[in-house]
């Protein structure tokens, strides 16, 4: 029986070599890509269950414990993210399957199209080792490559659609997360020269006030916020996720911002966390604040479906931050909790929505919200899923989304800061406002609708469905990730060094 | 006073002029020379904390660490020039700013 | 799970599982469809017919889910939980039957049912929800299933309709939200059926509870139309005849009111909210609602309009009842909610079937349509006469008790505000009677060309045939064993305690 | 203190960001690149002043070298770019005119723009209190590293760091190229080389002297890395450079290579290094943990056919988008045109 290291290993190994073997026969991509999607989804599958037995490990790559070497730390949280993006990616995968298979148009359109699924495969590929090695790694610098490849190829992908829109839109992506990476680099190299060590457990040990310390957090956090897309840094992220092809959307918004996400939570949660001062949280969940007032109202004023989607990531971003003043609050675990159910269930839904978004486009031809009604007649199931989707973003239960947002509205009305738990019934009405501007149109019956194209593959249907609903559905089944993180939470107790041999 | 150590100020303005020239200019080509004006800064203060040792023993990870620092930049310039070229291709600019026309209605006919 | 949770979960399956079918079947396949609905909901009655004769034999269904500590879903079947499932069950069969032929030519039937099934599944959920938190999810849910009812027809007024209809529930779900967990915060997890147990946890907390009571009662409100939150519920109007059935009978209102009387009886208990003054501002609110919608009735000539602000006042006679803090008077808001639903559901099937037959909308059409339409205007007179609370309709046993009760607790005021309500109830029924049946027509109808042997499709007569008779029947056979009055005899006895 | 090197110190510390602002101060593109190259070339000036010759080599070789001549293509290639397609009408240029006047713009907020520079001085000026402030560093893992010298198989410390002890991190610095290729090749392709481009024959015999002498300058800066300053990246580094001299002289030639095997060379040295790092697994260690005797022939195994692809991507990012591939079917003409950008969502 495979232990949790080899299927770690496997996590990031197995999409390198396929990503790899995808470049060079890309006349194969249309089985290869598909069967790593399945084989990285075994392996987070299999690492579940394997940690569910052995518990958090340390695995010392090249045989070189921590400070010295790079080190996998796999703990409850690392696992969830991992199974996450293996879940989204999967539906995600899937759904693109359908959706390079599509041949329509012109020769040109059709070359068009089999370039953009040649590239597709390989570049998403990578993108996936890089995420599974961002969550695996203990390791600062280590991270920074990871969230290089993240950065770079989600930036490439964006721009694969070839449009003018979104080459800009890439173009902007790839100057913010230039400069996020260099701040980020700059506290990572100014945090070594303090304390000697790249490694987040030994550093959550060391770590003292200290001028420096200050400098390299704010460094880290400015890199960190820029590539998270925390309102007012939200700019690039719009048109970026709007113009994107709709398979690559539901990647950037469900899983390419909750890299950075992840390590936030992880250096304020964590490793910091026994330095900073109350009031030093009070800056990002403020912020937070801003981004659910901003992103909803600005949701609400767009004309095109990507659009709105789009803005409801950088509102629904904006929850997760206002959660980090409430997990230094917190003196029990349920804070940690409900991020990560916000995480996992925004991953779901947003990215259901996004693809749900791909097919309505493909379909109509066109995204403007205005002219959508009836489309449930010719896309059903599709329609369904974004409602469905929208509803567990609103945080209805039972999606994943209310377990997060009654867990935080508990701790907030429990520490007596009860303003932030009003923010966020405030952001579930906001967002149930724009969510039902959509789903208002997508309801209605209206025959005939006019169509551009005769067939969307059900895979692309029932792909965004499944996704849509398991958001929906996670808040029944909380118990089961939840007993992951209390296996080996990253909680600041938690601290084991045991090195597999 | 070491004057090795005037090196990290010399780091943190490069790094200074980038991030001012990043977010100044306007044509794109000049924006990503800022990229890598900063990194280069980044660079310079990590070398620098590498060397400023006691024993005289030099710290070998920054270096390695740099080495990757400088892989990863020239492979992002790479492609931030083929961005640039198509930007320019595209929209017939060099510059970020869109005009309103294109960013309203880019997507809504096909 | 034991067999008993079982039948819980069968009971919420039993129509969960057919609306679910019915999305997936082809909008073209009517057959499966009708069998599916009607299947379901006999089978769906079949099952509570199973738990009711279980709580008469003394016996305790409950199932639990635990989600996280301190988030449990529970289902309990206490005996309020069966009158109110029991209510929801009877009434959804003759909705189903009544939708049935009321959309036979309508499209987009496949959404129309689906959403129906789920939603008299959520209903269900409601009554059935053994703690605060599977209330408020299911709460939530219906806010969603009903939704797309409201919008059914996807007109611009109808859509107006249903934005209107979110505002106001989607609030006072927000609000209920904080509520609940504010509670919880404060005392834990709130299981229904203990009472005074707020009494015991959180003495100290006295101010905090009063604050919470009121967020209930505003959360509940807006389901429940009391009168400063009632605007959504004559816009909701332009939905079809089944879905104002709906929403005035058998789901939203009563869900509203349902949930006022669990935060009354089992989360604060009665004592513990009279004794924080509670009850005397709520039953001000009750009756502000009752003389309101009543006055609002008599000035609307659209009859679904004066028939939804005649659901304003009449839901406020169950809030009433159990505001008054008295036994009598709990059992008369109590049985009130069985009552109106039947007398209500009856006037709305016969108006649906007045539009679907001859276009008749406005009540000064409907000079003479007696005559045409002999079998609905019987049903739909005794439905009213029940509001008005004739005798031995079931209206009037509502009111007897209620009135009993007021007296009982020494409150005159009640009474006066009963007395004026009634003759406003006959200020505004009466009429529509007497031209109905006594004078001659002066105006043409627009007939919707129904070919039928009888007056109208006999799939658009059964229903309201069959809740007037129930009408009469409930009233007639008050003091049989199987009654709602004994019934909810037993559950206010449970209570007050004996 | 020799005040020699004080003074050559404080020459340096100066330039630096004097030339790092005259670049991005000079209105001439051209003439900005040319400063950016030869400020590389004053870093790795300080590199070697700072006792990190790997790090100056590989900064002389890519960082001023081919990121300059990326620099260089890109610049040529925009400036073709606006001389062949005119497509700007005079409305619209004028109407861009009137939306960005850069000047104007610039003095349109100068209270925002003032207070945004004050908050970076502000930040840099704490920054390097902050940095004065922290006691001179223990050495970080320096002796760590000393002392785990014996295990690694190789004497250059940055060499055992960058493979031994931080090789995922190389590994993965390696997919980055990998993935910096695969970007650039998605995005384009090779333009039509232009007449012009045909070298002269005194390029072309300079070529064929160089580029063999170059290969051998790469091989042995990988021999030599085990042990001293050298390494893949800038063997790598070296080899890209005679690519981009081929690519100058002879574009035609070089260009026609075919595209299966350019991206096998391309891939060669990431999935040797992918494999390996398995194949330690499957002999009984962790990833990546070389077998102790044989660590030596390992990394010089991976790092020359690493350093060959490296030569490789690199040339090939100089050239700047896809080979074309017959096989497939290519569009005729430009590969994206503003029409593109109406259409819908690619399809």
């Amino acid at each position: 029986m495979p232990d949790t290291a080899f299927w770690a290993v496997c996590l990031v190994v197995v999409p390198l070599f396929f990503a790899i073997i995808c470049f060079v026969r890309s006349s194969l991509v249309a089985v290869l890509g598909p069967m790593a999607a399945w084989l990285n989804a075994f392996a987070a599958l299999g690492m579940t269950f394997s940690f569910v037995h052995s518990g958090p490990i340390r695995y010392a790559i090249g045989g070189w414990q921590a400070p010295l070497g790079i080190n996998f730390s796999i703990d409850g949280l690392s696992v969830l993210l991992i199974a996450m993006t293996a879940v989204t990616g999967l539906a995600v995968s899937m759904y693109a399957i359908g959706y390079f298979s599509l041949r329509i148009g012109s020769a040109r359109e059709i070359s068009r199209h089999e370039h953009q699924r040649a590239y597709f495969w390989p570049l998403w590929l990578l993108l996936w080792a890089a995420l599974n090695g961002l969550f695996l790694s203990a390791d600062l610098f280590n991270i920074y490559v990871t969230l290089e490849i993240t950065g770079l190829s989600a930036v490439v992908l964006t721009a694969l659609s070839g449009k003018a829109a979104a080459r800009l839109a890439a173009m902007r992506y790839l100057l913010v997360s230039l400069l996020g990476s260099c701040s980020y680099l700059f506290g990572v190299a100014l945090l070594y020269r303090t304390y000697g060590t790249l490694d987040m457990t030994v550093l959550s040990r060391l770590i003292s006030p200290a001028p420096l310390m200050w400098v390299s957090l704010a460094l880290l956090t400015t890199g960190l916020l820029l590539k998270t897309a925390l309102f007012p840094l939200h700019f690039w992220l719009p048109p970026a996720h709007a113009n994107a092809l709709a398979p690559v959307s539901a990647i950037l918004s469900g899983l390419v911002v909750k890299a950075s996400l992840y390590l936030m939570l992880r250096l304020w949660g964590d490793v910091f966390a026994p330095v900073l001062p109350l009031s030093a949280y009070v800056l990002p969940g403020a912020l937070g604040c801003g981004a659910v007032l901003w992103g909803a109202g600005q949701a609400l004023l767009q004309k095109r479906l990507k659009m709105l989607v789009a803005y409801s990531t950088v509102a629904q971003l904006g929850y997760m931050f206002i959660a980090l003043p409430l997990i230094r609050l917190d003196a029990g675990s349920s804070a940690w909790e409900a991020v990560i159910f916000l995480i996992m269930s925004h991953a779901c839904a947003k990215s259901a929505m996004f693809m749900a978004a791909g097919s309505i486009f493909l379909k109509a031809g066109h995204d403007r919200i205005d002219d959508l009604d009836g489309i449930k007649e010719v896309l059903p199931v599709t329609s369904f899923a974004f409602v469905v989707a929208g509803v567990s973003l609103m945080g209805f239960p039972p999606s994943g989304g209310f377990i997060g947002k009654w867990l935080l509205l508990g701790v907030s009305l429990s520490s007596g800061q009860w303003w932030w738990g009003i923010m966020l019934v405030i952001g579930s009405l906001l967002a149930a406002c724009y969510v039902y501007r959509v789903a208002c149109h997508l309801l209605v019956f209206k025959a005939p609708f006019y169509s551009r194209r005769e067939f969307i593959p059900p895979v692309m249907e029932w792909s965004a469905l499944l996704l849509a609903v398991l958001a929906m559905i996670l808040g029944l089944f909380a118990g089961y990730p939840l007993g992951l993180l209390e296996a080996g939470g990253p909680f600041p107790a938690q601290a084991c060094l045991e090195v597999m041999p | 006073m070491n004057t090795i150590f005037l090196y990290n100020f010399s780091g943190l303005a490069l790094f200074a002029i980038g991030l001012h020239g990043l977010i100044r200019s306007s044509h794109l080509l000049r924006k990503i020379l800022a990229a890598n004006l900063m990194s280069s800064g980044i660079f310079l203060v990590m070398i620098v904390g590498a060397y400023g040792t006691d024993n005289g023993m030099i710290d070998p990870v920054p270096h390695a660490m740099v080495l990757t620092g400088i892989v990863v930049s020239v492979s992002t310039t790479a492609v931030a020039l083929v961005l640039v070229c198509l930007v320019q291709e595209t929209t017939n600019r060099v510059l970020l700013l869109q005009k309103k026309k294109r960013a309203r209605g880019e997507r809504t006919d096909a | 799970m034991n067999w008993g949770g079982l039948l819980l979960v069968m009971i919420l399956l039993s129509s969960l599982v057919p609306g679910l079918i019915i999305f997936a079947l082809p909008e073209r396949s009517n057959r499966p469809r009708t069998f599916l609905n009607l299947g379901g909901a006999v089978l769906k009655l079949l099952l509570i017919l199973l738990m009711i004769i279980g709580i008469y034999q003394g016996r305790h269904f409950e199932v639990r889910w635990q989600l996280l500590p301190g988030i449990e879903l529970a289902l309990n079947s206490d005996p309020l939980a069966a009158l109110f499932s029991t209510l929801s069950t009877v009434l959804w069969l003759l909705t189903t039957l009544y939708a049935v032929g009321y959309l036979e030519q309508s499209p987009n039937r496949r959404q129309f049912f689906g959403y129906f099934s789920i939603c008299v599944t959520v209903t269900v959920g409601i009554a059935l929800a053994g703690n605060l938190i599977t209330f408020l999810l299911f709460y939530e849910l219906l806010t969603l299933t009903t939704y797309p009812l409201v919008i059914h027809r996807g007109t611009k007024e109808a859509l107006a309709a249903g934005r209107v209809y979110l505002v106001y529930t989607m609030s006072g779900g927000a609000v209920l939200l904080v509520a609940v967990a504010w509670l919880q915060v404060l005392a834990g997890p709130v299981e229904f059926g203990r009472a005074p147990f707020l009494a015991s946890v959180a003495a100290e907390h006295e101010g905090q509870l009063i604050v919470l009571f009121f967020m209930f009662i505003a959360g509940m409100g807006v389901k429940a139309a009391l009168v400063p939150l009632h605007g959504w519920l004559p816009r909701a109007m332009v939905a079809p005849a089944p879905v104002s059935a709906l929403l005035h009978a058998v789901a939203v209102v009563k869900a509203g009111v349902f949930g006022i009387i669990r935060i009354v009886h089992d989360v604060y208990g009665i004592q513990y909210a009279a004794g924080l003054n509670l009850l005397l501002p709520l039953s001000i609110l009750a009756s502000l609602s009752i003389v309101y919608g009543s006055l609002c009735a008599l000035r609307e000539d659209d009859l679904k309009k004066r028939l939804a602000y005649s659901t304003v006042s009449q839901l406020a006679y169950i809030v009433l009842g159990v505001s008054v803090a008295g036994p009598m008077a709990a059992i008369g808001g109590l049985v009130h909610l069985v009552h109106q639903g039947l007398m209500k559901i009856t006037l709305f099937f016969c108006a649906g079937n007045l539009a679907e037959t001859l276009g008749v909308h406005r009540i000064s059409e409907m000079n003479g349509i007696a005559r045409r339409m002999p079998l609905t205007m019987a049903a739909f007179s005794i439905g009213a006469l029940g509001m008005i609370g004739f005798p031995p309709m079931a209206g009037f046993i509502s009111k007897w008790y209620l009135g009993m009760g007021a007296l009982a607790a020494g409150k005159m005021w009640v009474v006066a505000i009963l007395a004026v309500s009634t003759l406003l109830n006959a200020a505004y029924l009466l009429p529509i009677l007497i031209g109905a049946w006594f004078k001659p027509q002066d105006c043409t109808w627009p007939e919707q060309g129904v070919t039928a042997r009888l007056e109208t499709r006999w799939m658009l007569l059964v229903p309201p045939l069959v809740t007037a008779f129930l009408v009469v029947a409930v009233g007639l056979l008050a003091n049989a064993q199987i009654s709602p009055l004994a019934w909810v005899k037993l559950i206010v006895g449970m209570e007050y305690g004996p | 203190m020799n005040p020699v090197m004080a003074f050559f110190d404080i020459i340096l510390v100066l330039a630096l960001p004097w030339l790092g602002w005259r670049l991005l101060a000079s209105p001439d593109l051209f003439r900005a690149v040319v400063l950016f190259m030869s400020l590389g070339l004053l870093m790795s000036l300080t590199w070697v002043r700072l006792h990190a010759p790997d790090v100056a080599l590989a900064e002389a070789a890519i960082g001023a070298g081919l990121t300059g001549a990326l620099f260089l293509s890109a610049l040529r290639r925009l400036e073709r770019l606006q001389n062949s397609e005119r497509r700007l009408d005079d409305a619209e240029k004028r109407e861009e005119e009137r939306q960005i006047p850069p000047e104007k713009r610039r003095r349109a907020k100068p209270v925002a723009y003032g207070l945004a520079l004050l908050l970076l001085v502000v930040f840099m000026l704490l920054l390097g209190w902050s940095l004065l402030k922290t006691p001179v560093s223990p050495g970080g893992l320096g002796p760590e590293v000393a002392v785990q010298m014996g295990r690694t198989g190789v004497q250059s410390q940055v060499t055992a760091v960058l493979l031994n002890f931080r090789g995922y991190d190389t590994l993965l610095e390696v997919m980055v190229l990998f993935l910096a290729a695969l970007g650039v090749w998605s995005l384009t392709r090779v333009g039509q080389p232009l007449q012009e481009e045909v070298s002269g024959p005194v390029l072309a015999s300079l070529v064929r002297m160089l580029v063999p002498l170059m290969i051998i300058v790469a091989g042995y800066l990988v021999w030599i890395g085990s042990s001293r300053a050298g390494g893949a990246f800038q063997g790598g580094a070296v080899l890209a450079a005679a690519g981009v001299l081929l690519l100058l002289a002879n574009a035609t030639v070089v260009r026609q290579i075919p595209s299966t095997l350019l991206r096998c060379a391309l891939v060669l040295g990431p999935l040797l290094f992918l494999l390996s790092a398995i194949a330690c697994m499957s002999i009984g260690g962790n990833l990546l943990e070389y077998p102790r005797q044989s660590a030596g022939a390992w990394i010089l195994l991976i790092e020359s056919v690493t350093a060959f692809s490296i030569g490789v991507t690199l040339a090939a990012l100089y050239a700047g988008g896809r080979p074309f591939e017959p096989s497939a079917l290519e569009e005729t003409s430009g590969e994206s045109s503003a029409g593109d950008g109406e259409e819908g969502e690619g399809k």
